[in-house]
C-alpha cells in the first residue's frame, strides 16, 4: 500500500514495532515506558498483533521490527522471505522453563510416553513448541503421528483438558498457569529443554535489506534491550505493571507470571537446532541460508 | 403518537432473549455448566462495564461498524447495479456468471492473509473483506428479484414507460422485497467477516478486542465483546428494516413487512 | 417475451473472465514470488499432500462437513423460515435472539461448541449450520410473506390436513427461495467450514490450509484454496440448476 | 332443522389505509340444506368478504358463523370455496389434471380420483385440456378449472364467487344447467355470488343483496320459481320477469332490464 | 383512409402439452380511426391473444399487423390495453393513485398528471379510495384501476379484454356510458373484448365472432344504432332487439336471449 511506503523512506530511527501479548517483549515495553528508546536516539511506534504467524510478511511494508519464533523465521526463508533476525528475546533455562506439556490423571496422560493415540491440544500446529514437542516424542520412542491433535487456543485449553475433551496439552505462559491450577494437572516437561539444555524460542526479526542498511539501529535497538531487561530485573513491581498495561492480564495472573530470562544475543547455533528438529521431527527437507538468517549479526 | 411507538419495541423478542440469558445465568450458578472460558452473563455483564469504562469499547465497536458499514454500502451500489445489468440483460450473464460463481464460491477468509500483504494492517483490508462478503447475497437477491411478474412488464411495455422507467418503476420496486433480504443477509456477513478480519488480518476493532481479551484470560471482557457483536447484530438489522419500512414503504407492505 | 432455450444452471462459457484472468496472471507471474505465485506452480504446491496422501482425506472430510452442515442448514432455514413467515408473533419472539446468534464469530463459538461435543464432526457442524441457516430462513420468510393469499386459501377450502398443505403447496411454492437461499448460504458454509478447521485443525481441507499458510506454502495456498473454490463452485452450480429447472417448472420461464 | 350455514350479527373489519374499515355489521343470514342463495351487490360492497366469512377462511370481528349448527374454526369440512381470483388459486406447477385432483387425491384410490377428475373435467368441457399447464389456458378456462376441482370433491356446501364471470354465454348458461343437476342429485347447499341478475334469478331459491357501507342485506327475495328449470322455458314465464324486475329495481337499475316489448 | 389497426392473414402459433398449437389463423380485421369494434367468442377461442397481438405484445407466427400502415414491433405509441388479468398487472406496491398515474408521470408536470389522475379516479368511481394498496380492493375495483390508468393515459387505440366483467350491472352500465362519452369526445379507437351480447351490441360500431379452432373471423355484424345511445331508449327499439337476435343465433346460443315478449 502506498502509506507504507511512505513510511518506508521515513526516518529509519522510527521503529515500527509488532508483537504479542507475549511476556517475551516486556523489554520493548519497559524501554518505551521508561524513555530507554529515546535516550538511545530511537523512536517507537507499537501495534500489538495477536497472531505473529503473519508478521514476516508484512515486515518492510508495515512494520519494521517483529517478534517471531525459530520455525516461522525458517519456514518464511525458505519461501523465499527475506527475514532475518535481529536480536534475542528470551532464553529457555532449566530453572526458568517456558514451554509446557501438560497432562492429567483423569485422562492417564501422566508421562509422555503415554500420549499414543491421545489427543494434544496445541496452540499452532506448526510452532515451536509443538515441533519441539514432536522432537520430544521421537526422542522416547513415541511415533507423533500416533498423536491426535488438535488446536486449542491458550484461553480455552484449560477448560478442555479438565472437561476431557483433550488428553493433554502444550503451552506457554500465561496460560499454563491457569491449566496447572486443576488438581488434576500434571507438568510433563519442557519440550524446548528437551532439545538443547538452554535454547532460544523466540526472537526480534526484520527484513534482511533493512538489517544490512542499519546496523547501528539495531545495536542501538539491542542495547536499549538489555537496559530495558536489566531494569525488569531491579524494578519487578514497575516492570509487572507494564506487564499488565500491554497484556491485559488480570490481577493473580500478573502476580504468578514468572518472567521469563531475557537475552538479546543472536545464537546461530539455537537456529540449527531448530532447523535439525524441524527436519527430525516434521519432515521438513527446505533448503535454507542459516547464515542469511543471522546475518546482521555484527 | 405513543402508542406506536410502544408497539415498535418488541415485547416478546425480548422476552425471550431475556429468559435465554437467564437460563444460561441459571445453568452455570447450578454448576451444571462449569467452565472458566464461558462465563455466566452476570460476569459478561461486569466484563461489558469494565470495557465501556476504559473506553476501549467505544473504540473498538467505532472501527468495526465504519469497516463493516463502508464495506457493505459498496457493495450494496455494486451488488444492486451489478445484479440489475445481470438480471436484465442476458448476454452479459451469460459470459459472467459462472466466473462470479466460482469467485463466489472461494473461501474470503483464506484470503485475509493475502489482502493483509495488499493493503498492510489497515481498514482497507477490513473493508475489502467485507465488501466482498456482502457482495454475493445482495447481488443473488437483486437478480433474482429482477424475475418481474411479466403482467407488469407488459404493463409497463403498454403504458410505453422507457426502459429506464421500467426498470425504475417496475422491476427495481418488485425486487425491493428481495433486495432488502440481500442487504439484510450482507449486513451480517459483512459484519461477521470484518470480525474474522480482525481476528486473523488488522489488529483493530471488536474482533480484535475479542482475541485481545482471550489471550488475556478475561473471558467475561471477552464475552462482553461477543454480546456487542450480537446486540450490534440485531440493532444493524433494525436499522436496516426501519429505513426500508421508510424508504419503500408500499413494498415492504404489499410484501407483509409492515403490519396493518 | 421470446422463450429463452437454456438447459438450466450457469452457462459454463460465463468461466471465460475468470479464466482469461488467470492466463493474464500466468503469463506476468514471477514464479518465484512468494506471495503470489502463478498458477502453473500451483499444481507442484499440492504434489506433497497428494504424495502424503492427505489431499483426497481431507477433501471428503471437508465435502461431508461442508454438505451436511448445508443440508442441515437447508431443513433448518426452510422449516424455522416458513413458521417465522406465517406468524407475525413467532417472527416477532425469534427475530432478535436469531439475528443475536447469526452475528456471533464462528471463531468464538468453537470453544464453546467443543466444551460440549469436543473436536468432532459434530462441533464443526454445529458451528457451521449456525450462520448458513440463516439466508435460508430469511429468504423463506420472506417468500411465505409473499404469497398469495388465495394460494393459501386454496388447501384450506379443499380440507387438505396439515401435512398435505405442507407437501403439495408450501413446499413447491416455496422451493425456488430455499434454493436462492441455499446459493447464498453454500459459500458461507464451506466458509465457516474451513474457517473451523483452520482454527482447530481438526482435519479437511482447512487444516491442511492453515498448515500451508503457518509454512508460507503460498503455491499450495493457492492450490487448496482452488480445490476448495472448486468444490464450493459444484454445490453452486448443482443448486443453481436445480433453481432453474424447479422455476421453469413453476411458471415455465427462466 | 338447524340450517347448513348461517351468520348472526356478522361483523368484519379489514385494516384500511387510515386504519380500520368496517366492511359488514349486522348481516344475518342462514342457508338451509340443499338451498341455492344467490348475493348480489355492488362493486366492493362486501360479497367476497362475505363469503370468505362463511367459508371460514376469514375469521369474523364480531357475531357468530355457524356450519350445521357448530361455531365455525376454520374451514368445515366439505364446505368448498370456488375463487374470484381464479389464477391466483390453480397451482402453476400442476398440470389441469392434478390441480383438479388436489382436493380428492390424499382419500380416493387412483381409478376413483381419475375417475372423478374426468368427470368434473368434462362437465366444465376441459377434458382434451388435461394435460395442459394453467398458465396457459385462457381465463375462463382456468375459472372452469377452479369450479372443476371444487366439484371433484363433491362438496355439501359450495361457496361460489362469481364462478362464470369469464365465461361467454353460451358456456356459462352450460354450466349453470350442470350446477342444478349437479345440485338436485347432491342436494348440495349452495351461496352464490354473481353480477348476472338473470342468473341470479334463474339459479336460486333465495336471493340476498347487500348495500351499504358497511353492508348488511338490504333486500331478500325469494324465488319461487319451479324446478327443473329451463333456460328457455323459465326464462319465458311471467313471475320470472317480475322476479327479475323486482331485483333490478332493489339494485336501484333504472335501466338494466332490458326491453320487454 | 389507412386504418388506425389492422391485421391480415394473421397467424398465431403458441406451445402447448403436445408441441405448438395453432391459436389463430387467416385473421382479418382492420379498425378505423374512432371505431368501436367488439369481439365475441367462446372461452378459449382465442380473444385475449388476438388482442395482445394487435397491441404489440405478442408477435405473430405469420400475417401482418399494422397500426396506421406500419407494421407492429411492440406496442405503439398510444395504444394501450387492459389487461383481462387485472390481479398481476396492477403494481402492488403503488397505491391507487399512483397506479394511475404510471403511464403519465413521466410527460405531465404535477398539477396536470394529478387533475387527470382525479378525474380517471372519479369516471370509475375510486376517488376516495386513491390511497389504498390495490391488494385491499375488491375485484371489481382492482379491475376499475386498471381501467383509470388506461383512460388517464388519454390513448389513440383502447384495447379492452373484458373490461368490466367482475363489475356489477349498474357500475358496468355507468362505465359503459362513460367509455362512449370518452369516445365521442376524443375520437378513440376501441377494440373490446366481451362476453356480455348486450354490452357489445349496445356500445359497438361493429361487432366480429371468432370461432373454430384455429380460430378466424365467423361473423362481422356492423351495427347501425344512432348515436349517442342511451341505456333504455336504444335497448327498447326494434333494430336494437334484432342485433342482439342476430348475434344470439351467431353464437349458437339456442336459449340466451331473454324472453321477448
Ligand atoms: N385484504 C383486504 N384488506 C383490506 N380491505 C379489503 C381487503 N379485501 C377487500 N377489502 C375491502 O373490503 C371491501 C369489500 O370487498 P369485497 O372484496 O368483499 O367486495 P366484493 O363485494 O366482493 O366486490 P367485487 O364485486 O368487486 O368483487 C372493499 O371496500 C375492499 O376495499
Ligand atoms: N401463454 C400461453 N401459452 C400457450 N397457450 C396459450 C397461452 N395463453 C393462451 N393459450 C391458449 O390459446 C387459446 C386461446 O386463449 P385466449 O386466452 O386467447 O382465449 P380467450 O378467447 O381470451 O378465452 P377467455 O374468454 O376464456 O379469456 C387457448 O386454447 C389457450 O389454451
Ligand atoms: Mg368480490
Ligand atoms: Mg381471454
Amino acid at each position: 500500500g502506498g502509506q507504507d511506503a511512505a513510511s518506508d523512506d521515513g526516518d529509519p530511527r522510527t521503529l515500527r514495532i509488532a508483537h504479542n501479548s507475549n511476556a517475551a517483549a516486556l523489554p520493548v515495553q519497559v524501554a518505551m515506558a521508561e524513555g530507554i528508546f529515546d535516550k538511545h536516539d530511537l523512536k517507537v511506534e507499537f501495534t500489538k498483533v495477536e497472531n505473529i504467524g503473519t508478521l514476516p510478511g508484512t515486515l518492510g511494508r508495515s512494520f519494521d521490527i517483529a517478534l517471531s519464533v525459530p520455525t516461522t523465521v525458517i519456514s518464511a526463508a525458505q519461501q523465499g522471505i527475506p527475514v532475518t533476525q535481529v536480536s534475542g528475546a528470551t532464553l529457555d533455562v532449566e530453572d526458568n522453563p517456558t514451554g509446557f506439556v501438560i497432562g492429567s490423571k483423569t485422562s492417564g496422560v501422566t508421562d509422555i510416553k503415554q500420549l499414543a493415540g491421545k489427543t494434544l491440544g496445541v496452540l499452532t500446529e506448526t510452532g515451536t513448541t509443538h515441533v519441539a514437542t514432536k522432537a520430544w516424542l521421537k526422542q522416547e520412542g513415541v511415533d507423533p503421528a500416533s498423536v491426535n491433535i488438535v488446536q486449542v487456543d491458550g484461553p480455552a485449553q484449560a477448560d478442555q483438558l479438565a472437561a476431557g475433551r483433550i488428553d493433554a496439552v502444550e503451552t506457554v505462559m500465561p496460560f499454563a498457569t491457569s491449566v496447572l491450577a486443576d488438581d488434576n494437572a500434571v507438568n510433563l516437561g519442557d519440550p524446548y529443554l528437551k532439545l538443547a539444555p538452554e535454547l532460544s524460542a523466540i526472537l526480534w526479526i526484520s527484513r534482511q535489506d533493512w538489517a544490512s542498511s542499519n546496523a547501528e539501529v539495531i545495536a542501538d535497538f539491542q542495547a536499549a534491550l538489555d537496559e530495558a531487561a536489566e531494569f525488569i530485573a531491579g524494578n519487578d513491581d514497575k516492570a509487572r505493571q507494564v506487564l499488565k498495561e500491554y497484556t491485559g492480564l488480570p490481577d493473580p495472573a500478573i502476580k504468578a507470571a514468572v518472567l521469563p530470562t531475557y537475552t538479546t544475543e543472536v545464537r546461530p547455533q539455537d537456529m540449527e537446532i531448530w532447523l535439525d528438529a524441524m527436519r527430525e521431527a516434521d519432515g521438513f527437507d527446505g533448503d535454507v541460508d542459516l547464515n542469511a538468517l543471522v546475518a546482521s549479526q555484527g | 403518537m405513543n402508542r406506536p411507538v410502544a408497539r415498535r419495541i418488541n415485547v416478546l423478542g425480548a422476552a425471550v432473549f431475556v429468559l435465554a440469558l437467564g437460563l444460561w445465568e441459571l445453568l452455570v450458578r447450578t454448576s451444571i455448566l462449569d467452565f472458566a472460558y464461558l462465563p455466566p452473563p452476570t460476569v459478561v455483564a461486569q466484563g461489558l462495564g469494565e470495557l465501556v469504562s476504559s473506553g476501549e469499547l467505544g473504540e473498538a465497536l467505532g472501527h468495526t461498524l465504519f469497516a463493516a458499514l463502508s464495506g457493505w454500502a459498496l457493495a450494496a451500489l455494486a451488488g444492486v447495479a451489478a445484479g440489475s445489468v445481470l438480471g436484465l440483460v442476458r448476454p452479459v450473464w451469460m459470459y459472467s456468471m459462472a466466473s462470479l460463481e466460482a469467485l463466489r464460491a472461494l473461501p474470503i477468509v483464506a484470503f485475509v492473509p493475502v489482502a493483509v500483504l495488499l493493503f498492510g494492517f489497515s481498514v482497507q483490508t477490513e473493508i475489502m473483506v467485507a465488501f466482498y462478503a456482502a457482495l454475493w447475497p445482495i447481488l443473488l437477491n437483486t437478480i433474482s428479484g429482477m424475475r418481474t411478474e411479466p403482467r407488469m412488464l407488459e404493463s409497463g411495455a403498454v403504458l410505453r414507460l422507457s426502459r429506464a422507467a421500467v426498470l425504475w418503476k417496475i422491476r427495481l420496486p418488485g425486487a425491493t422485497a428481495m433486495i432488502v433480504v440481500g442487504l439484510r443477509l450482507g449486513l451480517s456477513v459483512s459484519l461477521v467477516l470484518t470480525l474474522v478480519a480482525e481476528m486473523v488480518g488488522n489488529p483493530a476493532g471488536l474482533g480484535f478486542l475479542l482475541v485481545e481479551k482471550g489471550q488475556a484470560l478475561q473471558p467475561g471482557q471477552m464475552f462482553a465483546a461477543v454480546f456487542v457483536i450480537g446486540v450490534t447484530g440485531i440493532i444493524l438489522n433494525a436499522l436496516v428494516m426501519g429505513a426500508a419500512r421508510l424508504a419503500f414503504r408500499g413494498q415492504m407492505a404489499s410484501s407483509g413487512e409492515v403490519s396493518s | 417475451m421470446k422463450a429463452k432455450k437454456e438447459r438450466g444452471g450457469t452457462p459454463i462459457r460465463g468461466l471465460l473472465p475468470l479464466v482469461a484472468l488467470l492466463v493474464i496472471w500466468e503469463l506476468v507471474g514471477d514464479p518465484a514470488s512468494p506471495y503470489f505465485p502463478p498458477p502453473s506452480t500451483w499444481i507442484d504446491g499440492i504434489q506433497p499432500l497428494i504424495d502424503a496422501d492427505k489431499l483426497l482425506p481431507a477433501i471428503g472430510q471437508t465435502s461431508l462437513t461442508f454438505v451436511l452442515g448445508l443440508a442441515i442448514a437447508t431443513a433448518l432455514g426452510a422449516i424455522v423460515g416458513t413458521l417465522v413467515g406465517a406468524s407475525r408473533s413467532v417472527d416477532r419472539a425469534l427475530s432478535p435472539s436469531l439475528e443475536f446468534l447469526r452475528a456471533l464469530p464462528a471463531a468464538s463459538l468453537v470453544p464453546v461448541a467443543a466444551l460440549v461435543l469436543g473436536y468432532t464432526t459434530q462441533m464443526k457442524l454445529v458451528v457451521v449450520v449456525l450462520p448458513a441457516t440463516w439466508p435460508i430462513l430469511l429468504t423463506c420468510r420472506t417468500a411465505r410473506r409473499t404469497l398469495s393469499p388465495v394460494l393459501l386459501d386454496t388447501p384450506r377450502t379443499l380440507g387438505l390436513s396439515t401435512w398435505h398443505r405442507t407437501t403439495k403447496i408450501l413446499t413447491p411454492a416455496l422451493t425456488p427461495a430455499v434454493l436462492l437461499g441455499v446459493r447464498v448460504a453454500a459459500p458461507l458454509a464451506l466458509i465457516i467450514t474451513l474457517l473451523v478447521e483452520i482454527v482447530t485443525r481438526v482435519n479437511g481441507l482447512g487444516a491442511a490450509l492453515g498448515a500451508a499458510q503457518a509454512g508460507f506454502l503460498s503455491a499450495q495456498v493457492y492450490g487448496l484454496l482452488t480445490i476448495a473454490g472448486i468444490l464450493g463452485f459444484a454445490v453452486n452450480w448443482i443448486v443453481t440448476r436445480a433453481e432453474t429447472s424447479v422455476s421453469r417448472r413453476m411458471r415455465g420461464t427462466v | 332443522m338447524t340450517p347448513t350455514i348461517s351468520c348472526t350479527d356478522l361483523e368484519v373489519t379489514l385494516p384500511g389505509a387510515s386504519g380500520a374499515v368496517n366492511i359488514l355489521a349486522g348481516v344475518n343470514l342462514s342457508v338451509a340444506k340443499a338451498e341455492f342463495v344467490s348475493i348480489l351487490g355492488t362493486s366492493g360492497s362486501g360479497k367476497t368478504t362475505l363469503l370468505r366469512v362463511l367459508g371460514g377462511l376469514l375469521p369474523a370481528t364480531g357475531g357468530e358463523v355457524r356450519c350445521d349448527g357448530t361455531p365455525i374454526q376454520g374451514p368445515p369440512d366439505g364446505v368448498v370455496t370456488v375463487f374470484q381470483d381464479y389464477a391466483h388459486s390453480l397451482l402453476p406447477w400442476r398440470t389441469v389434471r392434478r390441480n383438479v385432483a388436489l382436493g380428492i387425491e390424499a382419500r380416493l384410490g387412483r381409478a376413483e380420483r381419475d375417475e372423478r377428475v374426468d368427470e368434473a373435467l368434462t362437465m366444465v368441457g376441459l377434458l382434451e385440456r388435461a394435460d395442459e399447464y394453467p398458465w396457459r389456458l385462457s381465463g375462463g378456462m382456468q375459472q372452469r378449472v377452479q369450479i372443476a376441482r371444487a366439484l371433484a370433491t363433491r362438496p355439501r356446501v359450495l361457496l361460489m364467487d362469481e364462478p362464470f364471470g369469464a365465461l361467454d354465454a353460451m358456456t356459462k348458461a352450460s354450466l349453470q344447467d350442470q350446477l342444478q343437476q349437479v345440485q338436485s342429485l347432491t342436494e348440495t347447499t349452495i351461496v352464490f355470488v354473481t353480477h348476472d341478475v338473470e342468473e341470479a334469478v334463474y339459479l336460486s331459491d333465495r336471493l340476498v343483496v347487500l348495500n351499504g357501507s358497511p353492508a348488511d342485506i338490504g333486500l331478500t327475495l325469494d324465488i319461487p320459481l319451479p324446478r327443473p328449470r329451463h333456460q328457455i322455458s323459465t326464462k319465458e314465464r311471467a313471475d320470472y320477469l317480475e322476479l327479475r324486475h323486482r331485483v333490478y329495481e332493489a339494485l336501484g337499475h333504472t335501466v338494466g332490464e332490458p326491453a320487454r316489448g
